[in-house]
């Protein structure tokens, strides 16, 4: 972006008690709110992993909050285009931390098909502009993979796993 | 007079400390109660499980919602009018504790029965209109303003047939204070006595007046986003939510209060009834936001003049007439 | 004396009131972490910055509702005091001044109805 | 029509080039070579005539640019190919934004992708492009952007709109599915002005089609339309069978068919329930998600994905389907019917969502040639306009179907022609599994390197949202020269600024939530 990307200034709280801590964390691994919020084809898949097949609501993710000031998570599911990249990044900034960003589909994460040689509109790689957490590639991903996505930021807020990863039989 | 305040305080003080600690874990186990009820309503309606993995069947989803908010950054926006911004979540609160001093939960589970509860009760929920209202200004938010604009009309709008039609009741009690009001329905509740409309349009008018679908314009989230909190975070969203709830709760208990016969009921012990009757009622609300499509602003405010009020003016006249005649 | 009561706890539930909405925030304050971008504090408007402030002249079709419930909210407050003595006097004389009260009240519903004050058409020029 | 058409040209606009083509190569009737002191007069014309502009777009020959307008008719068909050369240097041509309301659209977007000027055109700031893009995309060769349009380029400037009150509906916004932005001057709850900017999801389509070949341009299509997957493939494909005149197999027409109609359904059943999340109520949008799972689960079995099909091949399929997607497509068929009753009681027999919907948005009969709408918008007012019967495609012409129309054009007539255009679908799938031959799913012998004849063709079909247009431009090489998409949301939404003004916000949120949109369809 010419306008310049984003910076961030963050800061720890204010106090700070070890066991208090982990119980929130533990809480804001359970309760994360993502931000209504829809680019391209996989926002489609998004909603699919909130609808009753998939019921995100399980996992307590399932608040869908239309502003991010009230959002925990930002899910870039799209393409990224040059215009639309200032506004992912206000977006971003207006949500209150501690935050999170999931990447869901290749667009996302690198640009996908859209990159060619002469491409003159689209940000290759949200993680240009905004760090992002999680990486669920696909084109779009399932929304298995959104939920696989959702047990992964879990485990990256509380260090531990909610479900052991299941045995490959392929 | 200082000697009898004085007085007062020192012999009201344990009652009212008993209370108070009464009250606030009531108001918040009950939001917690009705957020975990909510999504599992929603979820069961919407053929999905809801809340399962936190807690058994989800239990401490709500109390990881709150611990989460807690541990969430407080923004303001630079540019809100800061008094204004800070006083709506405080404002928001007060109608809330106070109009749980006058319930009764039971034949001396009350806080204090004043002479006068019902107005109490009516009195200050006019303030969460005054909270909405300097929440959506104090936002300096386009969606904010308007949610709150909206609130205010539709608040003041159903504010009428809501006493237009809890007025019969008194008309038959003669009576302010809600333990009378039940204590008279010893001989029949009041819904089956006369007031079955009254309470239909008691019901409609608070539904509007907690701001719940089929009247949630306020914060109509297809079309202005969050409505008059779109601009608050962490804590302070959360006690709207809190707010929200609690008052949802009110407005249950007072139609149980005034239709449904408040604590009375065979067998059980009064409070149970008296929370059966209202969590129903809660229920209701619950599975109108799960199944209605949202009213357009003019149906709303034309639905309250044109069809509830005129109702409500007849039902006055009629129980009048049957009062007297 | 029991009036004062009364008051009192009212007094008291409104002071805990505001002090159970104040210290939530402060933990709020005190635990959370914080982090400041570049457009943070900016006002929220679907990611673009808004044109103009929201604290401009703005047009309240609703503003005759308004009109009309304080009239109307008054009145019915004078309902109140009528029903907490209506069954006590045996007459049936107060029948008949409740049905003239609130049909004037009726009538001023009619009356707004038949100006048109319900009515919202599509504007177009 | 088309002879008739013929004369009257020849008659009245004299010294007008007119020369008659084959449908079937090109896929339309009659070629006008026009020149810029004539072109409104042969706009008016047709505007007379009640014919529809279809599409503008433009071509970059190097030596001079083209302008291309479609002429088509609702009532019967008949497609004009009306050219216009440009000079390459400084390029400029009259505008026809005045005749044909949905062209200040098309020629906005000509102006940004090839910098032709259109005089007299009354805003020509920037719709797609972002703030610092400094070359016209599509030209063939690297033009930088003019000191003029430099200054167009940031299409809105708050100092402009100071005595207003303006709000942004999007790019972040519920209603918007998705990142259309509409700029909507209010009046208190009332809309004063509406106007959309597009292209926050502009993904370089067309430029990317003429990087690729025909082939590698495959899984473009369906990300158009995430939720037609399959129309867009079947537009794409199609149009390059017919410019190649490869024919297909019957099976695979049948085959076609079926999963087109599967794909049509779930995109509407989506849009029943985002529609009735528009006016609040969030639950009907699961009902339908769940159903559609049934059509992805089938449509997956056989394509290999849930959203975006590649599934038709050049020629033919990707693969053959068996017993076990037929077995489910009947099941699946049973099931929805059994559906459409739930789905009356809990939206069409709703009090609420009646009175929100009914006489609101009302879109007049006369007004949809100016905008070129499409599919049920067009339907809505009546007008049983539907590509697959004017210009059948795949196997349509074999079964049987009716054409369902509304009454007035309002969004409850939206609402039910396409609750009814699902149970059409229904009928043609189950109609196609009972004709479904047997034989080979891929025509015999399809080069890997497709290089069509030169020349040009335009061809068209249904999308879910309405008629999608493909115009393809050959120059004998494997990469088509220049591939343009004619999308039906684009001319759908351009109504949106008329349909919203004077409205309650809520009921042009209902109203644009009527249109079905898909955003990266439009902003391609």
């Amino acid at each position: 972006m010419g306008k310049g990307g984003f910076y961030l200034e963050t800061k720890g709280p204010i106090i700070k008690f070890a066991i208090a801590e982990k119980f929130i964390n533990l809480a804001r691994a359970n309760s994360i709110w993502p931000m209504t919020f829809g680019l391209a084809c996989c926002a489609i898949e998004m909603m699919a992993a909130a609808m009753a097949r998939f019921d995100i609501a399980r996992f307590g993710a399932e608040v869908f909050r239309p502003s991010p000031r009230q959002a925990d998570l930002m899910i870039i599911n799209g393409t990224v285009t040059k215009k639309m990249a200032p506004t992912i990044v206000t977006l971003f900034e207006q949500m209150p931390s501690p935050k999170w960003v999931i990447a869901m589909g290749n667009c996302a994460i690198s640009g996908g098909p859209f990159v060619f040689e002469g491409q003159y509109n689209i940000i290759e790689g949200i993680d240009k502009l905004i760090p992002v957490d999680v990486y669920v590639p696909g084109c779009p991903p399932r929304p298995e993979g959104l939920l696989e996505a959702l047990m992964k930021l879990e485990e990256k807020i509380t260090g531990t796993r909610r479900f052991p990863i299941p045995e490959q039989k392929w | 007079m200082m000697n009898e305040i004085i007085q007062i305080v020192g012999k009201e003080t344990v009652r009212v400390v008993i209370g108070l600690i009464g009250v606030l874990i009531l108001v918040v186990v009950n939001a917690l109660m009705l957020t975990w009820l909510e999504r599992k309503i929603s979820g069961h309606i919407q053929r999905r499980i809801g809340p399962k993995e936190v807690g058994p069947f989800g239990l401490i989803q709500p109390i990881a919602d709150g611990l989460k908010l807690l541990g969430k950054e407080i923004l303001t926006p630079s540019n809100v009018d800061k008094p204004l911004y800070f006083l709506a979540p405080v404002l928001i609160f007060i109608p809330v504790l106070v109009s749980f001093i006058v319930i009764p939960f039971d034949v001396c589970l009350q806080v204090k029965d004043i002479n006068v509860g019902i107005l109490v009760i009516l009195a200050f929920s006019s303030l969460s209109v005054l909270s909405i209202l300097l929440a959506g200004w104090g936002s300096n938010n386009k969606y904010s303003l308007i949610g709150a604009l909206r609130s205010v009309a539709q608040n003041i709008a159903y504010e009428i047939p809501l006493l237009l039609s809890i007025l019969p009741v008194i008309f038959m009690t003669n009576s302010l204070s809600l333990k009378d009001i039940v204590e008279v329905q010893r001989e029949g509740w009041f819904i089956w006595k006369w007031q079955f409309f009254a309470f239909l349009i008691y019901f409609i008018a608070g539904v509007a007046e907690t701001n719940r679908t089929p009247f949630d314009l306020p914060e109509a989230e297809s079309e202005l986003v969050a409505g008059f909190h779109t601009e608050y975070s962490g804590m302070r969203f959360a006690l709207f939510f809190l707010a929200e709830y609690t008052n949802i709760m009110i407005i249950s208990a007072v139609a149980t209060v005034f239709f449904l016969g408040g604590y009375l009921g065979p067998f059980l012990p009064g409070f149970v009834w008296f929370f059966i009757k209202t969590y129903l009622l809660v229920a209701v609300i619950m599975w109108f936001r799960w199944t209605f499509p949202r009213v357009r602003f003019d149906q709303l405010l034309n639905f309250s003049w044109k069809i509830l009020i005129p109702a409500a003016f007849i039902n006055l006249i009629v129980t009048g007439g049957l009062l007297k005649l | 004396m029991n009036t004062i009561t009364e008051f009192y706890y009212v007094l008291v539930f409104l002071i805990v009131a505001v002090l159970f909405t104040i210290v939530p925030v402060v933990i709020s304050y005190l635990i959370a972490p914080r982090t400041i971008g570049k457009k943070t504090f900016a006002t929220y408007e679907c990611g673009i910055e808004p044109f103009g402030s929201a604290w401009i002249r703005f047009s309240v079709v609703y503003y005759v509702y308004a009109l009309i419930f304080i009239a109307f909210d008054v009145d019915i407050l004078y309902l109140f005091p009528i029903a907490l003595s209506y069954t006590r006097g045996g007459n049936v004389c107060e029948f008949y001044s409740l049905l003239i009260f609130v049909g004037i009240l009726a009538f001023a519903i009619i009356y707004a109805w038949g100006k048109g004050v319900f009515t919202w058409k599509r504007r177009v020029q | 029509m088309v002879k008739t058409v013929f004369d009257d040209i020849k008659n009245t606009l004299k010294g007008v080039e007119i020369s008659e083509t084959s449908y079937d190569e090109r896929g339309y009737h009659l070629a006008i070579e026009s020149q810029k002191a004539n072109i409104i007069n042969i706009v008016e014309f047709f505007d007379g005539k009640g014919f529809y502009l279809e599409d503008l777009c433009c071509v970059d020959y190097k030596d001079y640019l083209e302008l291309v307008y479609f002429f088509n008719n609702h009532k019967e068909l008949c497609r004009v190919k009306v050219a216009l050369k440009v000079e390459s240097d400084k390029p400029a041509a009259p505008t026809i934004s005045r005749i044909y309301t949905i062209a200040n659209w098309y020629e906005r977007e000509i102006h940004e992708f090839f910098g032709v000027y259109f005089e007299n055109h009354t805003n020509l700031t920037y719709l797609f492009l972002h703030d610092e893009i400094d070359c016209y995309p599509l030209r063939k060769d690297r033009v930088p952007v003019t000191e003029d349009d430099r200054r167009l380029l940031n299409s809105f400037k708050p100092e402009e709109y100071e005595d207003g009150f303006f709000i942004n509906l999007g790019p972040q916004h519920p209603s918007t599915h998705g990142v259309l932005r509409v700029v909507v001057k209010m009046d208190g709850e009332y809309i004063v002005s509406a106007e959309p900017v597009l292209g926050y999801l502009h993904r370089m389509h067309e430029k990317m089609a003429e990087n690729r070949s025909y082939l590698q341009f495959l899984p473009n299509p369906p990300r158009m339309d995430y939720l037609g997957a399959l129309n867009y493939n079947l537009g794409h494909v199609t149009t390059v069978e017919k410019l190649c005149s490869i024919t297909v197999p019957e099976r695979a027409q049948y085959i076609r068919t079926i999963t087109a109609e599967l794909n049509r359904i779930s995109s509407h059943l989506l849009w029943v329930g985002a529609f009735v999340a528009d006016l609040g109520g969030l639950t009907p949008f699961l009902y339908t998600f769940q159903d559609r799972e049934h059509i992805l689960d089938i449509l997956e079995g056989i394509a290999g994905s849930r959203l975006t099909y590649c599934y038709f091949r050049f020629g033919g399929l990707y693969n053959d389907v068996d017993d076990a997607f037929i077995d489910a497509t009947k099941q699946f068929i049973k099931h929805l019917r059994g559906r459409f009753g739930m789905y009356e009681k809990l939206v069409t027999k709703n009090v609420i969502f009646i009175n929100r919907v009914k006489g609101i948005g009302i879109l007049e009969q006369d007004k949809v040639p100016k905008y070129g709408c499409s599919g049920p918008v067009i339907r809505s007012t009546g007008i049983p306009f539907d590509i697959r019967k004017t210009e059948p495609y795949a196997a349509y012409d074999r079964i049987g179907f009716e054409i369902p129309t509304g009454t007035i054009g309002d969004n409850l007539d939206r609402y039910m022609i396409r609750i009814r255009e699902m149970e059409i679908s229904l009928n043609i799938i189950e109609e196609a599994i009972e004709k479904l031959p047997s034989g080979p799913f891929k025509a015999e012998k399809v080069p890997k390197k497709l290089k069509p004849p030169k020349g040009d063709i335009y061809h068209t079909v249904e999308s879910p949202r309405g008629e999608l247009g493909v115009y393809i431009v050959s120059d004998e090489t494997d990469t088509p020269y220049r591939m343009r998409w004619r999308v039906p949301s684009y001319s759908n939404l351009m109504t949106f600024p008329y349909l919203a003004k004077g409205e309650l916000i809520s009921d042009a949120i209902a109203t644009l939530g009527s249109y079905d949109l898909v955003i990266p369809e439009i902003d391609r």
